[in-house]
């Protein structure tokens, strides 16, 4: 690896160095988007003792939830959770500890964390149990409450094109948390279905500059769907 | 008698207007989108990064890759756009969504709303709601006017944690189009067939009844 | 204009309401990507008083600069101002209210008004003139001051392509400040090159999600060059 | 003798590493990228909102939609990106900016950098110096050692308004290499036949002079 090239030939290269008790900042909303082939990786790894940064936690056996059954995750920031029986038995026993975030203010926490902003005031969870223990402040007449900026040992990201040099393009609605995941990881790995030569994608098209990425590996994805809904055609 | 789902959807319908970004919630809110009056255009923002939303797709053009904040599987529509959940995040807390449906469990004489949590029971989180009702100026919540057991969920003080403090003015119920101002509940329109007398036996908060309260109509 | 047709037919038109004592959110940088056309209408208008936001104030004869010699700007917010003699001795007269604005902080300001992010903290400026009368924090043992945010009774934008739904496409480097701009007027206004229709653009390629617009005219530009700076072939 | 321009420039190219993204200012910062040692690749970020700045345009390919943050047409290199200013800045005011060169009036032996005003003399802004200094964690100042009245730059306290507070370590003078650390100047290198006497001379704030000061090699 020289230069700019940030492509890793196997999943194990792609996340060298992720160790117990770290934070990992996950992309992707529900199973739409998400870093499949990392999340096995850091199964079988067996890493534990993470802190984990995601809008979900997967599915029993998809997603994050493959991380619960081995108690991998210590702790996560999440907004909506619960889709897997496991994950409720051990939030409830207390063995995982849940902090509930809302969906904008986890999004805003990441790109605050990526983009050298310490902490910043929404009026989002004001007067709710999401505003214990932190500040509030009035501007102009409304309340609002500080939030703080989240950044990561690691940030694992799914895209959909990247060229070598890790400018990222997303597709549809998997782009979700991803781009702002990929700005607040010391390290950023991202997994991609199709890798091309720099120059291919047109610089007025990336949707992440290849600047807060790391690694970058092509991997195969089952892309499940949680929701199946369709209409007659 | 007490409005269908599909009835509390068109009553919600007509509060349209043409060229309105709309986040619909789960549940009911969801059906409203099929009630759109003729002739006039709503964009439905779905919260996970998608502003145009169209319809359920057919088994051809399912896709893993394009769903909505329900995680059902959608399609593009006509004119959409799609960006990461901070951009849309910054749509709704930014107030630049027109109007936003969403349901709750109880809301309060002071426009607290509580939707996400009944503690030892349901804990699976606030997803987009507690930015959606921050952010938006103008919220229909739509619920039962009461529970199964016949309890107001119109109440003096909400009891479940909240999701948002003072910032619903417009409850849709089966049973009543409510209004909160001044710390009062006040009764805008009735459902076909439901008195006065029914709709206040199931309001715990203090409700304000003009003279006239007319029936909702349904086209 | 129905529905979601964001198209006005004339400047007049595009700018109605603006009135003396506004507030202006200009995108563009230096001259590149100005709203050229919206800025002469402003000037033909005659309207006065205005707080501009801008990163800059153009030349003396182009872009920003030519609203100074009939003083319509009161007050502006910019990072880098005085490319032209008119703008210095009304600023050094005091005839000019400037507010030197670090242009990551300003672009920030922007974003946070759109985005209903009342203030925010951050390292730039810190123990700097920029500083004065701002809250200093420490978070992680590091210095920052508190920001707020700005919106604007107007917004004028200047983009490459939009579809009549006001979804916006910028062209490289002309994009710079003009997103966020968009998402920070009460009212945006914006001029384009090329109007299409919905659908023709490619939703995973819009830069700005038409939600943010208000009112599109479609233009012809001069886009004057600043520093004409060529190689030998 | 002291540096001309481009030495100074060759000599802070000599700091780049493979794979550096590096912010280079206005004046002598720019043309360090005339300097990249062979084999390696670095990418400018031109803080308008460009990651992979080309070299200047021909007649032919000039356009007013590309410019750099000095307001100069150029091009886009292989694999560039462009984005909008506030992802300029957070991409600068986050860190991950490898590198960042930039010219300076004064810097004293705080660390504290003033760049952007002479009052009542100078005050055109300070554009996004003030977020590059804040944001990056390796930076090099590059200025001349004194000014042509002989009064030393780099001094105990700064006399101008500042750009940045404690955010400076390394300084590159047409005279000599300096770090700064525990409040002081530290000489590390001096320019091809300058003395350290002479450097100690024009060097207003503390400086620690070691046994040993290797001159600068230039290839």
């Amino acid at each position: 690896m020289a230069g700019f090239d940030k492509v890793v030939s196997s999943y194990e290269e792609a996340l060298a160095g992720l160790e117990d008790n770290m934070t990992v900042i996950a992309g992707g909303f529900g199973l739409c988007g998400i870093p499949e082939n990392l999340i096995a990786e850091i199964k079988r790894k067996g890493t534990k003792g993470l802190t984990v940064v995601s809008n979900n936690c997967g599915v029993d056996d998809f997603g994050l939830g493959v991380l619960l059954p081995n108690r991998q995750i210590k702790k996560i920031l999440a907004s909506y959770v619960g889709e897997n029986a496991e994950f409720e038995r051990q939030m409830m026993s207390g063995e995982l500890e849940v902090i509930l975030t809302p969906q904008g203010t986890l999004a805003e926490k990441m790109r605050a964390g990526g983009a050298g902003i310490p902490a910043f005031y929404t009026a989002t969870g004001y007067g709710t149990p999401v505003a214990e223990g932190k500040e509030e402040r009035e501007f102009d007449g409304r309340h609002y409450i500080l939030e703080k900026a989240i950044t990561g040992d690691f940030a694992i990201v799914k895209a959909w094109k990247a060229d070598r040099y890790g400018n990222l393009v997303f597709r549809k609605t998997a782009r979700n948390f991803n781009p702002m995941a990929a700005t607040a990881g010391k390290i950023t790995v991202v997994e991609v279905e199709e890798i091309v030569e720099p120059g291919e994608l047109a610089p007025d098209e990336i949707h992440t500059p290849g600047i807060y990425v790391n690694r970058l590996i092509k991997g195969t994805f089952e892309k499940r769907i949680e929701q199946r809904t369709i209409r007659s055609a | 008698m007490a409005l269908s789902r599909e009835q509390i959807a068109q009553r919600v319908a007509q509060e349209l207007q043409d060229g309105f970004y709309v986040n619909l919630g789960i549940g009911i809110p969801t059906l409203v989108a099929n009630y759109v009056p003729d002739g006039m255009e709503v964009m439905l923002q779905s919260e996970n990064g998608l502003l145009g939303m169209g319809q359920f797709p057919t088994e051809d053009e399912i896709d893993a890759d394009l769903i909505n904040a329900g995680k059902q599987t959608v399609t593009t529509a006509k004119g959409a756009s799609i960006f990461d959940s901070a951009e849309s995040f910054a749509m709704i807390r930014g107030g630049h969504v027109d109007l936003t449906v969403l349901g709750a469990f109880e809301v309060d004489v002071q426009g607290n709303i509580a939707s996400y949590m009944i503690p030892g029971k349901l804990i699976k989180g606030m997803g987009g709601a507690m930015d959606l009702v921050a952010g938006a100026e103008n919220i229909i919540v739509t619920m039962t006017h009461a529970s199964k057991h016949g309890e107001s969920k119109l109440l003096s003080q909400c009891t479940l944690p909240l999701t948002g403090k003072g910032c619903i003015n417009k409850v849709l119920t089966d049973l009543a189009f409510i209004e909160i101002k001044d710390n009062r509940f006040h009764l805008v329109e009735r459902a076909p067939g439901v008195s006065v007398e029914e709709i206040k036996a199931l309001t715990a908060g203090e409700l304000v009844i003009p003279e006239n309260v007319p029936e909702m109509t349904f086209i």
